[in-house]
């Protein structure tokens, strides 16, 4: 855990999502909850059979972006700790694409700012994905789905911490 | 001026990095793209429709009417699929 | 695994974060997102310090109880599988109380589904936190937050999965 | 009819599970309670307000006027907070 709370890595390898998570509030008693996801290869994509999948990325462009958005979480939220693990390179069904993982106090905080880290990743992060299919390879096409998570981050900042501090 | 390309853009005009100078009067990505569209017939399939594009200057997110020089990093990408 | 996908565990015991998690999605290539909260311990409660804590349930309900949330997740959200497991005794600061995980073809499902479980968790089934301080022992109360919380998801059954599905 | 108490409803009554045989008339969640406290100061004393007491029947979540037989199992505690 770097002395900030905040841990980025772009890395080729898998990672292990149990000591990721339990280095987030390792030490940190006054956290009481960690939210994490784990974003995974899955074997079909728009009706296609998936046999594998690439992850292009911009060195250093990506790092910043994934350090920026995990400012602006902190910004947000009372966060205790941030973790975003992003892979590159080839990938087969199944395998781990991408963790978050936050800690904080409360539960809403945690799960807010969880699911603002992975809204803007998707659409905000330089990462481009390569699908290989039975009809050839295809780049994925941005979601209009992804566009509309991020934005609603926009119009309500931290929409259901308010409702439930 | 350093230009990146990534994912179909690296694919259609074939380069992932390369250093260029263009004339003084490109001073911003959209005239960058337009100058770039006269080397070849990978560059002007690549950027022969600018709507699915996107535009890094200096790692970050910038417009096509962003200001341009010749010491700055310039990348050009469809839209982000991570996560 | 169950056959269908829905693990219950009341256990004194510690778990393992990682493996649980694994667990959820293993062997289903469709899933593409699996999102999990894990529940700490606090080292301070109400502004007092908290020495350790100890949970009480009520065996049998307990099991049919959070059976009966995971269900209604279920049938809310399209759940490739989902796990829950909670401790009872006691426990110190910094240890693990609750462990929530959902896995699902889509990242709002599996959001939507996790917090709504750790929502409904809170107030329905049946366990009693008992805190030592340093002015003695005393039995949490329940938080009107942790109502609204639960409350909301009748109002919205699915709020945000509507808006990014 | 079995009874269970849990957390401090447990430490009041000092009991955490009893079986008992109320009159015919307790009919009941209600009735129980009323029957109960004059069972002795610690029942008087555990439920001598009703508002932060809830009930379940045979496992389930229940209210005060949920009807009762002797085969039932029910359990009176506190607001819950697991999680």
């Amino acid at each position: 855990m770097s002395p900030s709370g905040t841990v980025i890595r772009v890395q080729e390898a898998d990672f292990d999502v149990g000591a990721e998570i339990a280095a987030v509030s390792d030490g940190q008693p006054s956290v009481g909850g960690v939210a994490a996801f784990v974003g995974l290869v899955r074997d079909i994509a728009g009706g296609a059979a998936v046999a594998a999948m690439t992850l292009e990325h911009y060195p250093g462009m990506t790092e910043k972006a994934l350090a920026a958005i995990a400012a602006e979480a902190r910004s947000r939220w009372p966060l205790d700790g941030v973790c975003i693990v992003h892979r590159f390179g080839r990938l087969l069904p199944g395998d781990r694409i991408v963790l978050v993982v936050t800690a904080s106090a409360h539960r809403d905080a945690a799960f807010d700012g969880c699911r603002f880290l992975m809204d803007w990743l998707k659409t905000k992060a330089p990462f481009w994905k390569r699908e290989e299919t039975p009809d050839g390879d295809r780049w994925v096409a941005a979601r209009s789905d992804d566009d509309r998570a991020a934005e609603r981050w926009l119009a309500t900042p931290a929409p259901l911490s308010e409702k439930a501090p | 001026m350093k230009l990146l390309y990534f994912a179909w853009l690296k694919q259609r005009t074939g380069i992932s990095e390369e250093t260029v100078s263009p004339p003084d009067d490109v001073r911003t990505v959209a005239a960058l793209v337009d100058w770039l569209r006269l080397r070849g017939p990978g560059y002007a399939d690549a950027f022969a429709d600018l709507r699915p594009i996107r535009v890094a200057v200096n790692q970050e997110f910038a417009a096509f009417d962003s200001a341009i020089g010749p010491d700055d990093e310039i990348a050009l990408f469809p839209p982000v699929t991570g996560g």
